[in-house]
């Protein structure tokens, strides 16, 4: 994995709002396949880093290379059409749309040049049924759905389209035990077609359940990264809060 | 001896004619050497105060001005007085004796309108499309045509069948206007009243849609070519010409001698009006409108104010009148 | 299908049981109701059919508009600068129409109002890419627009009228030569039934095919009867007014088929294509919209484009009827067409909003004004009901869709 | 203290080093900008004392109406109104001074504009309840107020202008006696002056006290003083201009105080009431600020009769101006009045405006409006001229936050 | 505890949204100083069920009652005014507003009958102390912070003020580690202060640490209540996610 050139990586990101530095060269990358997990304290900036990623933001310095090539993400459908796919921690949905016109925002289904409104909700309640999450009724505006039920329709959106880089901002943090499950399993099952999964997630459990590797991010830094197999809970959470590395050499470059 | 600064303040520049009197005061005060200021109020009150305010800033030494209400201007006249400014009140009536009054009288104006249509329909349905409700003229124009056809109302011969403000004397408004008089009335109206130009365009366009344009006679002001070609096409009945033309030479020539000093009262030909609602005597010059129809359209065409081709545009045939052949 | 159009309206229990949009069917039984009363009120004269023809006509330039203003407020804009585009292009076309091509050809007809759309579309554009692009708030825009426009109304002819038209241009403002007859009006209104039977079967028919619920059968055949009867019945109205010369049927005024034209391809394009549903995305969550991949620039470009080209095809229809070109023309007609557009239920928040709804908006104000001057009322009485009856109307649905919510 | 005016604005380095708001920065630039243009145009009328006392006199109407435009659009309503309560309330107090209490004496005066002001809340206040009780979207509501109080007006009279006022009332316009004279004038500077300065030095120790962190004391100087520098320029300016009677200085207009009276208690009640911390809560998120416990309905009643107030205190001033009582005064204050606010940095989504940036915008448009007098432009031309420098320095503003946002 | 009247109470409360019955016939219990665990899938109507306790809702049939006194929470003040502070799962903040303003939103403190902004932004600084959150500038308006960050204000401002029963809809679903063990140590601490609370968490573990009962939903209705000394995580798992009791008498009334 080290000789080949990872499914996408960042170099050395910045970031600032109008003064406050939200990332500070940043450099993380991702090989087909793998599962990284992104972790840090509140406001540590993986959220931010992650719009990188999904052209939701441009960075003020550093780059964003995919199979070692550089690209300029310069708006969330470049990023899609490199098969980069995103759920948001802030879900992102047009509330006024139904839940398919959300699923497929963007991207709608044709039929001789116009919607296909039948279809999409037949492929909706298909994909919504993977997750095996309670909707009562499709054709309502998603604003009246529950905080769960929102998750899911952001999650259904991110996995619809085959993606080779799946971002998860804090998937499962609105979801009930059972809805959390089959992400869960969801995400195993796209490990192994080959999806990188930037996951990110304040559950240190399910993390060490799902990555290979944790990065852990404090004030806007990386603090170092590990594989998962070669570090415990209780080590990665002295990162997050104190963001020193463990004493012992477990660091992956 | 300083120049002399006319500053004019104009009420609604949007209204075709005033096009016509700019030019007239220009000429003139080019020839005497004078300067031309000018504001428009787009029909606020508030905006002429100001407008003539700038105006006394930019140096004006006199000022001409078309009121848009003759009471809501009177501050800006007293203003000026304070500042020895003298004020020619211009077509509209101000009630200040420090202002010269030169106007065609507008009351007259609309008996003019209402004698046209009576001449040709002594008896019948009238329908009266007025002015701009926020337009004091308006009511003026619709008092005088109503003056001349009281004895007829109140006989019976003729019957207001309705009457409607045009907002903004807008045309578009007085078709709509006019079409749903005409729809409330079976099309049994008779003459239509119109109180000027522009809004005669709109109800002409309305008598056209249900086949009634050059049937139902119809009165108009302001000598607009559009209007012209009507009346030579036989769509209109006539329209009350005042000649802006010589208004605005007038209105120059009193607003330099004013400016240079000279009494109002000493001004040549000048008279005194009493007229209005206050009866306030001023010095006035008061010129005669000319009813315009088909038979004297050519007037027109002699004094310049139109081109044969515009009046005539499109009218051909033994049916055109004789200024067109 | 219609679920885009209800933000926070909760579902209507029997309404969402016919498949109905409840604000429709509410302001459908305004304006019947407002009929009615003028019709008792004028005696009679109200509900004849040389009235509602006139009633159409008169519809016709903000029905026009208005459906274009929905995308603008959906999309959390604002256009006030379509007056002054109307009065603009209205008075350029009056222009080109009587020194360019003033032959009485349907061509030269053609060309005055093709160069007229494409200076709307070009205004439009010119304020959507300002608005997108620099990101000024598009009051601000339209607002210069507004002035701009309507100064260069006056400037194009130093303020005069510029009349007559040529008769073939006329015919847009559906004057004495402006309706199809009736013959092409019973040919018009049969495609529009055969098209709507041939539409209700087909989305029936691929509802039940992919086991989707569709309503029952005898519901369905009732609604589209509805729709079918309408058509008729209109048809019937717009053949009962005769030419005052020759006595026949006058038929469908041209601008009223321009208008229901425009408002049958703008309730497609909200319902079955991209675009649309692009539109109501943005206004629901710009943010969303942009990170789901849309081009938002691009599409508030497009709306406002489109917005320029309605008024333009406004300002055509306005010129043709008045048969002069005025630089007054479509003076404050930005604040009809947004009332029109708020009455039918489009929210200033953006996001929500409807053709139809917007549509029937714009008769029922015209109705209003319709209404009130057969009564002969003096104009300011006139204001102060038009003011009354517009609160009450609205207050009424916002009440009746409350009630429904519980 | 001014976070609540900027939502989505990043912070700006420098200016928020100065503790000072960008946007108003760049507005007093831009006027700054706009008045030296028209000044060399003008070949040297623009900044004349004369010049600068009527622009004031010209901006108190709009100026005075602009603050309550920004409760009002902050809480995600509209206000179309506002010109029809301005000439309906004008038009009244016009009538009751006239016939009821026409004495020229000062309680007279006074009780013409007690009324006057007393109709207005009570208009703004059943709007506002309209709006806020029944639910109906402030846009109709006012747009029916518009239509109705603009019947009212004429129906007062039945169109006929009301003239003349008494002198005692006239003082509100700011005509030959309507200003407070030289001595007064400095009497209210100086008093302003010491405000000012007592205000910044309680603050700073206050904060001083708390361990809180304070500007510099050379910087906290700097902008005391360019404070104080201001007042002072502007009594002088008002002093410079004589009465073309007396040769006396004439002084700060009456209609002009109330404008700055009003715009400082607002500006007070935005920043340090709970009242206004309300409505900008509520524009940020209506459904948090019902779930903080806030009233929210009451507050919405309270905006809309404080816009009632202050549109009435317009109307005394503009009939007071006009010394006359006319059925179109008013007309379209609306559109300015708005506009205004926008140009201030008030969004139309909600949420976000400023009381300074709105009384700015007032001055700016005021500035336009009456340089563009001063050139010899032909009108047509004037409008497009203002169309345009409206965007740009629309424009101008929205770019440099951008750039200051990076 | 069971002679004395519960705190606060539901009795047959239903709710339905056109048509959906998000809740029906709900009765629940709460006594001082309990930690009541709120669980259910997703859409099983907690947050509605809250949002009548908080005067957010009012319900369509059914009563509320404190201390044993039937109450009409007409609105949230009306709550707030009884002791009843909430956190809810949107988080309710105005966005335009700086994390000042928003924790005292509704009761700001007063100087001279003006705002007192410096005195609420030092007892801001304190509260939010107190749960480790790093907040970059209190002077920003909240839109622009972390979706930790803001969940921590919402927090603080249930907090700030003393409730009798505090209602927290999720309050650490988006918290990072550190910030998630203050809260929880911060409902031990209330809990000993003698508060009621509600406490809704998809966090089976955090439930079994902190409450001491648990209330299981389903579709709208009460699926059963239970000791969390009594019963195991697996079988409100499976309470959870079947709807169904489990087989042994472990219920409380
Ligand atoms: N648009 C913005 N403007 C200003 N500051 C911002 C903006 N977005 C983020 N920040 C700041 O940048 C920092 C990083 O935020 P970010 O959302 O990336 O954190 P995070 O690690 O995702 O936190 P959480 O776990 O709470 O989601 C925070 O301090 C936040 O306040
Ligand atoms: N305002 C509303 N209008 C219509 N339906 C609603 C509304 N609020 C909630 N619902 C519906 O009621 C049901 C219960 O929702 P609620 O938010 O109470 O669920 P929840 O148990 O809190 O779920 P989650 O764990 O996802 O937060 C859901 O099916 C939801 O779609
Ligand atoms: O000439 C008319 C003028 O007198 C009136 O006041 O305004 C409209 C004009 O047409
Ligand atoms: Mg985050
Ligand atoms: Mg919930």
């Amino acid at each position: 994995m080290a000789t080949q050139a990872p499914l996408i990586e960042t170099r050395g990101i910045s970031k600032s709002f109008g003064g406050i530095h939200a990332l500070q060269d940043v450099s993380v990358a991702l090989a087909p396949g793998e599962v990284l997990g992104l972790l840090g304290h509140n406001g540590a900036g993986k959220s931010t880093l992650i719009k990188m990623l999904s052209g939701a933001y441009t960075p003020d310095a550093g780059q964003i290379l995919m199979n070692g090539q550089e690209v300029r993400l310069s708006s969330p459908r470049t990023a899609q059409n490199l098969g980069i796919e995103t759920i948001y921690q802030n879900l992102a949905l047009a509330d006024n749309l139904d839940v398919a016109a959300n699923i497929f925002l963007g991207r709608e289904l044709l039929r001789g040049g116009t919607l296909d409104e039948d279809t999409m909700e037949l492929e909706s309640r298909k994909v919504l049924d993977r997750l095996k999450v309670n909707l009562p009724d499709l054709k309502k505006p998603v604003f009246n759905f529950s905080g769960g039920q929102r998750q899911c329709i952001a999650i259904s959106r991110a996995i619809y389209f085959k993606a080779k880089v799946l971002i998860m901002d804090e998937p499962t943090a609105a979801l009930g035990p059972q809805e959390t499950a089959q992400v869960n399993e969801l995400i195993q099952s796209l490990k192994q077609e080959g999806v990188g999964i930037f996951l990110i997630s304040h559950d240190l459990h399910d993390v060490f359940d799902l990555a290979d590797r944790v990065t852990v991010m404090k004030n806007g830094q990386v603090v170092g990264s590990a594989l998962t197999s070669q570090i415990t809970q209780d080590e990665v959470l002295e990162m997050i809060i104190a963001g020193k590395l463990p004493r012992r050499e477990v660091l992956t470059p | 001896q300083k120049q002399v600064v006319v500053g004019v303040s104009w009420s609604n520049f949007q209204e075709e004619r005033w096009k016509t009197d700019e030019a007239a005061i220009k000429t003139q005060l080019d020839k005497m050497g004078a300067k031309y200021l000018s504001a428009d109020a787009q029909s606020s009150n508030e905006k002429q105060l100001s407008d003539i305010e700038s105006l006394v800033t930019r140096g004006a030494t006199v000022l001409i001005v078309l009121a848009q209400d003759s009471e809501a201007v009177l501050p800006a006249i007293t203003k000026a007085k304070a500042d020895g400014i003298p004020v020619v009140s211009y077509d509209r009536l101000i009630e200040d004796p420090w202002a010269f009054y030169i106007s065609f009288d507008n009351k007259e104006v609309g008996r003019l309108q209402a004698r046209m249509i009576l001449g040709v329909k002594p008896k019948g349905n009238y329908a009266f499309i007025k002015g701009s409700p926020s337009d004091p003229n308006a009511a003026l124009l619709y008092a005088g045509q109503l003056e001349v056809l009281d004895k007829a109302i109140k006989s019976g011969a003729i019957k207001n069948v309705g009457n409607q403000f045009t907002e903004g004397w807008k045309p578009e408004v007085a078709q709509t206007n006019m079409e749903q008089i005409l729809t409330a009335n079976q099309n049994k109206v008779d003459a239509v009243v119109a109180s000027n130009d522009g809004t005669a365009g709109g109800a002409v366009a309305a008598l056209a849609s249900v086949g009634l344009a050059g049937k139902v006679p119809i009165s108009g002001q302001d000598a607009d070519k559009a209007a012209l070609n009507r009346i030579a096409r036989g769509l209109q009945t006539g329209t009350v010409w005042k000649d802006s033309r010589t208004l605005g030479t007038e209105a120059a020539k009193i607003a330099v001698q004013l400016a240079n000093g000279a009494k109002l009262s000493a001004v040549m030909g000048s008279g005194t009006f009493n007229g209005g609602p206050k009866k306030v005597t001023v010095n006035s010059i008061l010129l005669k409108p000319v009813v315009i129809t088909r038979s004297n359209l050519g007037t027109l065409i002699t004094a310049k104010w139109a081109t044969k081709a515009e009046i005539c545009n499109g009218v051909t045939g033994t049916a055109a009148p004789v200024a067109c052949k | 299908m219609q679920s885009i159009k209800t933000t926070a309206a909760p579902p209507k229990r029997l309404m969402s049981q016919l498949g109905l949009d409840a604000r429709l069917v509410f302001m459908v039984a305004a304006i019947a109701g407002i009929w009615l009363a003028f019709h008792l009120l004028t005696g009679g004269i109200f509900l004849t059919a040389r009235n509602l023809w006139n009633l159409s006509v008169q519809t016709a330039s903000v029905g026009v508009m208005v459906s274009g203003m929905v995308l603008v407020i959906v999309m959390r804009n604002i256009d006030l600068s379509i007056g002054s585009i109307l009065g603009f292009t209205g008075m350029f076309m009056a222009v080109i129409n009587t020194q360019l091509f003033s032959q009485n050809t349907w061509w030269a007809a053609l060309l005055t109002l093709l160069l007229g759309l494409l200076l709307g579309v070009l205004v439009g554009v010119i304020q959507g890419t300002w608005v997108a692009v620099l990101g000024v708030p598009s009051f601000i825009v339209t607002l210069g627009g507004l002035l701009i426009f309507r100064g260069g109304a006056w400037l194009l002819t130093s303020g005069q009228t510029v009349a007559p038209l040529s008769e073939s241009f006329q015919i847009l403002g559906g004057g004495l030569n402006g309706s199809i007859g009736g013959l092409w009006s019973w040919i018009v209104g049969v495609a529009i039934m055969a098209a709507i039977l041939l539409a209700d079967l087909r989305v029936y028919q691929q509802r039940a095919r992919r086991g989707l619920p569709n309503r029952s059968v005898p519901l369905q055949a009732l609604l589209t009867g509805a729709s079918l009867l309408l058509v008729l019945a209109f048809v019937l109205v717009m053949n009962s007014y005769p030419d005052p010369r020759s006595g026949l049927p006058r038929g469908i005024p041209v601008p009223v088929l321009l208008m229901l034209g425009v408002t049958a391809i703008m309730m497609w394009v909200v319902r079955a294509t991209r675009f649309g549903r692009y539109v109501f995305a943005y206004g629901g969550n710009p943010e969303a919209a942009r990170l789901a991949g849309i081009n938002t620039k691009r599409l508030t470009i497009m709306v406002f484009g489109l917005m320029g080209l309605l008024a333009a095809l406004a300002g055509a229809i306005q010129t043709a009827r008045l048969n002069a070109g005025t630089n007054s023309t479509g003076t404050l007609a930005e604040l009809s067409v947004i009332a029109a557009a708020v009455i039918g239920g489009t929210s200033l928040s953006g996001g929500t909003g409807s053709i139809p709804g917007a549509f029937l908006g714009a008769i029922l104000m015209a109705s209003l004004i319709n209404g009130m001057l057969l009564l002969d009322l003096p104009s300011a009485w006139q204001n102060v009901v038009q003011g009354l009856v517009l609160m009450l109307a609205v207050t009424l649905d916002v009440l009746v869709q409350k009630r429904r919510a519980k």
